[in-house]
């Protein structure tokens, strides 16, 4: 079975049908692109895969220790317990707290450190701390971050939000991780950088990759199939060659040469 | 560890330092009758704007019912102590009031943590409002409107002192661990905090219980210590008082809270010949502090033992984290 | 018709730009582009009066505007599509475009403007009673620019009008931005898109960290080996 | 400590703590105006003991703990010789410990709860006295007034259930009322609106309202209750006793209301006359009940001095004790040996926003 | 059946008085998300001002109406510019502080002023009782009532379509964009003050005549009941304030008609607690999840 399922999924807003009857499989290992027009439904796609809204209708599995597991009506933190990890179209950083604390925070859940013992600093506590410190420079060293530890996470250029919330993500240690529009608002050469670094994590990290973007220089280059939406529904899906070629997504999001 | 322990050691001799302060102080009679009433207002305020600034100011949750959990810390030890008039008696009554508390806490912050803002500020508030007129309904055990007097003063201000210290400690290590980190995400961003795998409600709910739990220890320590307590002591306008603390220091800045409630102790002495005037002063300074500091004394910001004592080293230990 | 003279800008202790000089002439695109915060977005917001400059000119038509409200800035002719589109939420298509005429009493004229709109978005029209936040970015972005063109204005200021949009809308709304130059109306364009950006543009300004690094026609700067490293990927 | 007001020897200290902010700051200002009033006259006849007054004042906010703050002040910081205030019973409560540990007399002018001036093992507090009545007296009072001078049988009690005021004499009443007692209805201290609960005794079969509670409240309730066409005698207490219950019902609908008081202000006994034309003349408005025993207060005080011959505070407190015949504003008396007034009421009876009549009654 | 009705007329005619408060509330809340907590003491300026006007300066009740309406705009206008307006960029919970702050000084001028005790109301307009089916409504009763739902039409009516109304909602969702439009964020944010301090005003006067009773401290409590009724009704929705005052003023009168008076309270907060947990944003709020 595939790692992630999703089939005839749905979501409604009153009249509006942002999501309809999508289907979609994840394997082990994939980097997979979601394109669409604006307002198609990628975003909420997401979001009903991460669990922040609830779909009308549908089915999503995913292989939980070798089970399958639904994602529905589970809550987001359960749903990133169980491996899926993702960052945000506008940038959601905890952005008075610094790069480390938000590395810390996404590894809370990981490395159980109860209240109780925090409370008592038992040990076990120093312990854990120790270890999560540790894991959380070397994730930030990765990613070129390490200079900035104790920066607010609000003060860093753009670029680096960026990264740092793949970082934070990476943090949950998930087995899908989603990336919304991560070269948003990048210029070309920063979006070059961006892909390489997209790359190196899909390798490094062995996971699967779900990627939204508009940028296609970026999509074309890093995804090895490309699902597209279009108001809501699944339009196309293959490899880059033959999404680029495909008659009713040049018509409906690459646009004419 | 090193580190850990030198900072600790730090704290302890600061604290020390000021009980040994306020011992001398009474001894030597600098601190009379009239200074230790003050000094005692400060403690307890102290401990009840530390534990609103927990909710607020880290799990960014609004409350306006911490007047709620005070008063039942305070029917509590009142109870009970007047039974036992003991310092064990006392001690029971706090502990029933803290576990009394935490289970209100637990039973209304379940449903009502979901809310948001300004929605979750109004539930707060009728949820002491509620427990307001629950106890002014409980005649035979409080007396309903008249309260209760003659409560035993068995808190003098070390057993105050002690109780701050604990409660100070709790608080401090919660908010610099990893539980205490999750709980400061959700005031960040909760929709990412979700994302990062954290159980908000459990945490809104930790933060809420610990809060409503030193306010029922700050509670029992006032019953004791004024010997009367009524319902009308307890309404929305206290909550109001603790919060303007907890802003007037810095919303998640537990140094700012008690510095805030030192300063605001000392302001209402030097205000009190002012007479009706008093009210007036007070909120045309409470218009202007605001005004021009907008983010409280300490904005954010705690103040640190070792950052007074080697401001070099300042970067590095915050870096550890631990309890500042 | 626009003249910035040595402008710097500070947000609080931050220097954001670091004495500017650029100008735009009448009838001619010109764009900035430069590094995600280099201050491009900063120096828009001066000129609009949305952030007071610390020190340095700014020339409207020779007159200086850096004193004057945003209102009057308005009133004089310069109209700003804001980074991120800033759309009124809450508030219909139409009333978002009636919005952008607040400060004209000619309604006549503004109703052949709000038909001058429609035609040049045909897709706002079919939308018009709809509720802005309920709209795709796409839409969000001619209601913007919609907006911005119902006062009138001599000066268009763009910060970024194709971010995060769809390839084939972005090809539009270049599209558009030429067509209302050639009808008069002069640009001021921001873009990370510098390709496109510099196609289309009569001069362009390269920025870095806060200070003017290159300055030339639009195929100058494309041609330029600077540029294509740093901002082209090659 | 014995000599309250060593160091200055000539001038008198008293302390004044009165609500003169907060929720019920409209007594405690009434309260500390005459006081003031008092002081100002006494220095103006040359003092006491041929000392004049230094009176130290301050505001408790309506609130318990700023009470014991400042009472705590006036007796150990300032070292006042007496205390005269608070208003309210929490505030004497909460003032209480301080007071006694440092041996100062405290005087309340309005204080009405009976275990005001005990302790919980019903031992009288030492330093504690009051010029009003206790609730339990003006309670059993209108009892019996009700029974034997309205020859009424069924009460309906409208309480003000956030006042121990209202409280204390709901309790006493019940306890002496004979009659039945058809329904019991409440409201706090903040409502205006009253129709719910008129509305639901309208059609009750009752013969009088018995309504403990302040005049600020009374009077809308008198007005609501008479304008929904309820017109069964009221009866309440001392809270009554200000002009603007009158103004507040609206004259024509104060009918059939009575109350107890501790002088009738009509009273054209020149002590009362002279007290109330003194205090118009001086706040220009006219005095309430709770004017009259603060102003008696200080009078109280005064002569409990004259009559030690120092300004000590334990000579003070034994005068007050054995203090004989004080001929006030509120009536003459002396202190019970629970530091309790001994005098007997007055029931007013108001008829078209007129008294026609008062009846003595002594429980 | 009758008394139920009876008691229905009373709780509208309470509701309506916290509905007149709570669209002041709600429209200061609705374009700078302040909770003005010195509303309910304008309110109480306002009835103040009514007072003078008609026992010191002989006005008859329409003038003193409009003197009241006009003197609480002013004292709106002035609070914000000294006091809120240097507070617009910091966090919401600082600004609440300085509305109580105002809040406080408003009471405590007021008794330092006049002093702290209960005045009556002049009874300028006679109060007629109005019988019907053995049900009683009074005159004044109608006329808060009918106040209440005319401004409320008309202050929907001036934010959905007048000029300034459609000003006053895009500063509300973005102040920056409405500057950009050329509209003077400033100036609409004064006449949003001036226009709610305004309705606070009027509300003063109303219920000043209607219970006829006034007092420094008497804006406290219905103006907090206010505060909870718009955040009932939806904070920022006008019809919502209307709705979230009748709601609260009928429990209220029908939990202490049916013998609750003890515990009206208790149960009003419960109900409202009740509520909010179904309805998260309130009895017309829209319950719009974040989009992310
Ligand atoms: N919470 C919501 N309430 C109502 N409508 C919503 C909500 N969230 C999304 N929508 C609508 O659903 C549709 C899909 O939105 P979505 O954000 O998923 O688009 P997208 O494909 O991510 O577009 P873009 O590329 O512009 O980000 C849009 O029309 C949007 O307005
Ligand atoms: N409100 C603000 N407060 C503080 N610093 C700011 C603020 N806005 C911008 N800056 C800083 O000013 C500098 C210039 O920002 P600006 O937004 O003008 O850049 P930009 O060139 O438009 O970048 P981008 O491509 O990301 O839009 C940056 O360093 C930024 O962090
Ligand atoms: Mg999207
Ligand atoms: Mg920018």
């Amino acid at each position: 079975m595939s790692l992630l399922e999703v089939k005839q999924l749905t979501k409604n807003f009153g009249g509006l049908s942002a999501v309809s009857m999508v289907n979609m499989e994840l394997g082990d290992n994939e980097l997979v692109g979601l394109i669409g027009p604006n307002g198609a439904g990628k975003t909420t796609l997401f979001n009903l895969l991460t669990g922040v809204y609830e779909p009308t209708e549908g089915v999503i599995d995913l292989e939980v220790d070798g089970e399958k597991t639904s994602l529905i009506k589970q809550k987001t933190y359960n749903i990133t317990a169980m491996g899926l990890g993702r960052t945000f179209q506008n940038i959601r950083l905890f952005k008075d707290l610094t790069v480390l604390e938000n590395v810390l925070i996404g590894m809370h859940e990981k490395n159980k450190v109860g209240t109780i013992a925090s409370i008592f600093r038992t040990p076990q506590y120093y312990a854990a701390e120790e270890s999560m410190r540790k894991e959380a420079l070397e994730l930030l060293k990765l990613f070129n971050l390490e200079t900035k530890v104790e920066e607010l996470a609000k003060n860093l250029p753009y670029g680096e939000q960026r990264r740092l919330e793949i970082v934070r993500a990476l943090a949950t240690k998930p087995k899908i991780l989603f990336l919304d529009e991560p070269a948003a608002g990048m210029n070309p050469q920063e979006t070059a950088n961006l892909t390489s670094l997209i790359r190196q994590v899909h390798k490094d990290f062995k996971l699967t990759i779900l990627l939204i973007e508009h940028d296609m220089s970026l999509v074309m280059d890093v995804c090895e199939r490309i699902y597209v939406l279009e108001y809501g529904r699944m339009i196309a899906h293959g490899s880059p060659e033959e999404i680029k070629n495909n008659e009713a997504v040049i018509k409906a999001y690459l646009g004419g040469e | 560890m090193k580190q850990f322990n030198k900072k600790n050691l730090g704290w302890l001799i600061f604290i020390a330092a000021i009980y040994i302060l306020i011992q001398l102080g009474t001894s030597l009679g600098i601190i009379n009758a009239f200074y230790e009433i003050t000094l005692m207002t400060i403690l307890i305020n102290v401990i009840l704007a530390t534990g609103l600034n927990l909710i607020i100011g880290f799990s960014g949750q609004f409350s306006l019912g911490h007047a709620g959990f005070m008063a039942i810390g305070a029917y509590c030890t009142g109870i009970v102590s007047i039974k036992y008039p003991t310092v064990l008696g006392l001690i029971g009554g706090i502990l029933l009031g803290i576990i009394i508390a935490s289970l209100v806490a637990l039973l209304v912050g379940i449903p009502t943590l979901r809310l948001k803002g300004d929605y979750l500020a109004i539930a707060t508030l009728g949820v002491a409002e509620i427990i307001r007129i629950v106890i002014l309904n409980m005649n035979d055990l409080t007396n309903g409107a008249a309260g209760l007097s003659g409560i035993p003063f068995i808190a003098n201000w070390q057993i105050t002192f002690a109780f701050i210290v604990i409660s100070l400690i709790v608080i401090m290590n919660y908010i610099k661990s990893s539980p205490g980190r999750a709980t400061i995400s959700i005031r960040e961003d909760e929709i990412a905090a979700e994302s990062m795998g954290i159980n908000t409600t459990k945490y809104k709910i930790i933060a809420f219980v610990l809060g409503a739990a030193s306010a029922a220890i700050a509670g029992g320590l006032h019953a004791s210590y004024f010997s009367v307590i009524r319902p009308s002591d307890f309404t929305f306008m206290k909550s109001v008082d603790i919060l303007i603390i907890v802003v007037f220091g810095g919303l998640g800045s537990m140094t700012g809270s008690v510095v805030a409630a030192i300063v605001l102790g000392i302001l209402n002495i030097y205000l009190q010949p002012f007479g009706q005037l008093r009210m007036i002063i007070y909120s045309v300074a409470l218009v202007a502090i605001m005004v021009f500091k907008p983010s409280g004394l300490l904005g954010t910001k705690e103040f640190t033992i070792s950052g007074l004592l080697d401001r070099k080293n300042k970067k590095s230990s915050v870096k550890e984290g631990e309890a500042e | 018709m626009l003249t910035v003279k040595d402008l710097s800008v500070y947000y609080g202790v931050i220097q954001a730009t670091k004495e500017i000089n650029f100008e735009v002439n009448e009838g001619e695109i010109v764009s900035l582009i430069g590094a995600n915060g280099a201050g491009k977005s900063t120096v828009l917001k001066a000129i609009s009066g949305l952030h007071r400059p610390k020190s340095g000119e700014i020339l409207f038509k020779d007159r200086p505007i850096h004193k004057d409200t945003t209102r009057k800035i308005v009133q004089l002719g310069i109209s700003q599509v804001p980074e991120g589109r800033h759309v009124f939420k809450g508030m219909t298509v139409i009333e978002n475009l009636e919005m952008g005429a607040f400060l004209r009493k000619d309604k006549n004229e503004i109703q052949k403007d709000l038909k001058m709109v429609f035609d040049r978005f045909p897709i706002l029209e079919e939308r018009k009673k709809q509720d802005t936040a309920t709209l795709s970015g796409g839409e969000q972005q001619m209601v913007a620019m919609g907006r911005a063109l119902m006062s009138r204005p001599k000066l268009l200021l763009l910060d970024e009008p194709s971010m995060g949009l769809a390839p084939i809308f972005i090809k539009e709304i270049f599209n558009i931005i030429k067509m209302i130059n050639t009808q008069g109306t002069t640009v001021l364009l921001i873009e990370q898109n510098a390709k496109v950006a510099l196609e289309i543009a009569n001069r362009g300004y390269v920025l870095e960290t806060g200070k003017v690094v290159q300055t030339g026609t639009g195929k100058e700067l494309l041609a330029s080996d600077e540029v294509q490293k740093a901002y082209l990927g090659g | 400590s014995t000599t309250g007001s060593g160091s200055d020897t000539d001038k008198i200290k008293i302390g004044s703590m009165f609500e003169k902010t907060g929720e019920v700051s409209a007594y405690g200002t009434a309260e500390a105006n005459a006081v003031n009033l008092a002081v100002k006259e006494i220095n103006e006849n040359g003092g006491i003991l041929d000392k004049e007054i230094d009176l130290i004042e301050y505001d408790t906010k309506s609130d318990n703990t700023e009470a014991a703050s400042v009472a705590t002040k006036l007796a150990t910081q300032d070292e006042v010789a007496v205390i005269v205030g608070p208003a309210t019973t929490g505030a004497v409560k909460a003032s209480t410990p301080a007071v006694t540990r440092a041996g100062v007399s405290l005087v309340t002018p309005s204080g009405t709860d009976d275990s005001l001036t005990l302790d919980e093992n019903g031992n009288v507090q030492p330093n504690i006295f009051r010029t009003s009545f206790q609730d339990s007296f003006q309670g059993i009072a209108l009892a019996e007034f009700a029974t034997n001078e309205l020859d009424a049988e069924k009460a309906v009690i409208i309480g003000d259930s956030s006042s121990d005021y209202a409280l204390g004499l709901t309790k006493a009443f019940k306890g002496a009322f004979e009659g039945e007692i058809v329904a019991e209805e409440n409201f706090t201290a903040d409502d205006t609106d009253f129709n719910a609960i008129l509305t639901r005794i309208k059609d009750l079969d009752f013969e009088f309202i018995y309504l403990p509670g302040y005049y600020n409240q009374a009077g809308l309730i008198i007005k609501q209750a008479r304008e929904m066409g309820i017109t069964q005698p009221i009866l309440g207490a001392d809270g009554f006793g200000n002009q603007a219950l009158l103004e507040l019902a609206g004259v024509d609908n104060v009918d059939n209301v009575y109350y107890s008081a501790h002088y009738s202000p009509n009273s054209d006994d020149s002590q009362v006359t002279d007290f109330i034309a003194a205090y118009k003349e001086e706040y220009d408005v006219e005095p309430d009940m709770f004017a009259a025993l603060a102003y008696d207060t200080v009078y109280l005080v005064a002569q409990a001095i004259e009559e030690s011959g120092e300004a000590s505070t334990d000579s003070i407190t034994k005068a007050l004790e054995d203090i004989a015949e004080f001929d006030g504003v509120t009536g003459t008396f002396s202190f019970d040996e629970d530091h309790n007034p001994v005098k007997s009421t007055l029931v007013i009876e108001l008829q078209d926003g007129v008294e026609v009549g008062n009846t003595e009654v002594t429980p | 059946m009758e008394a139920f009705l009876q008691q229905l007329i009373n709780g509208l005619s309470l509701g309506s008085i916290y509905a007149l408060i709570a669209l002041g509330y709600t429209m200061v809340y609705g374009i700078i998300k302040l909770i003005n907590f010195a509303h309910g003491d304008i309110y109480m300026v306002g009835a103040f001002v009514g007072y003078t006007a008609i026992n010191s300066l002989h006005l008859s009740f329409f003038p003193a109406l409009i003197l009241s309406m006009v003197f609480c705009a002013v004292l709106g206008v002035a609070i914000e510019r000294i006091a809120y307006k240097p507070l617009r960029n910091a966090t919401r919970v600082a600004a609440l502080i300085t509305a109580i702050g105002m809040s406080y000084l408003l009471q405590n001028g007021m008794i330092y002023l006049v002093g702290s005790e209960t005045r009556a109301f002049p009874q300028v307009i006679k109060n007629k009782i109005y019988e019907f089916m053995g049900l009683q409504v009074s005159q004044t009763q109608i006329l808060i009532f009918a106040t209440t739902i005319i401004l409320m039409l008309a202050l929907q009516l001036i934010v959905q379509k007048t000029k300034m109304g459609k000003a006053m909602r895009a500063v509300s969702t973005d102040a920056d964009a409405a500057r950009l439009m050329g509209i003077n964020v400033d100036n609409v944010i004064s006449f949003t003050f001036a226009l709610g301090s305004s309705l606070a005003g009027a509300a003063g006067v109303l219920v000043g005549l209607y219970y006829n009773s006034i007092e420094p401290m008497m804006g406290y409590a219905p103006g907090l009941k206010a505060f909870i009724a718009a955040v009932l009704g939806g904070i920022g929705i006008i019809p919502g304030a209307m709705f979230g005052g009748f709601t609260i003023g009928i429990i209220e009168t029908l939990v202490s008609g049916y013998g609750g008076s003890l515990i009206k309270d208790a149960v009003v907060y419960l109900i409202l607690i009740v509520i909010l947990i179904f309805k998260p944003s309130g009895l017309l709020g829209k319950n719009v999840k974040e989009k992310v």
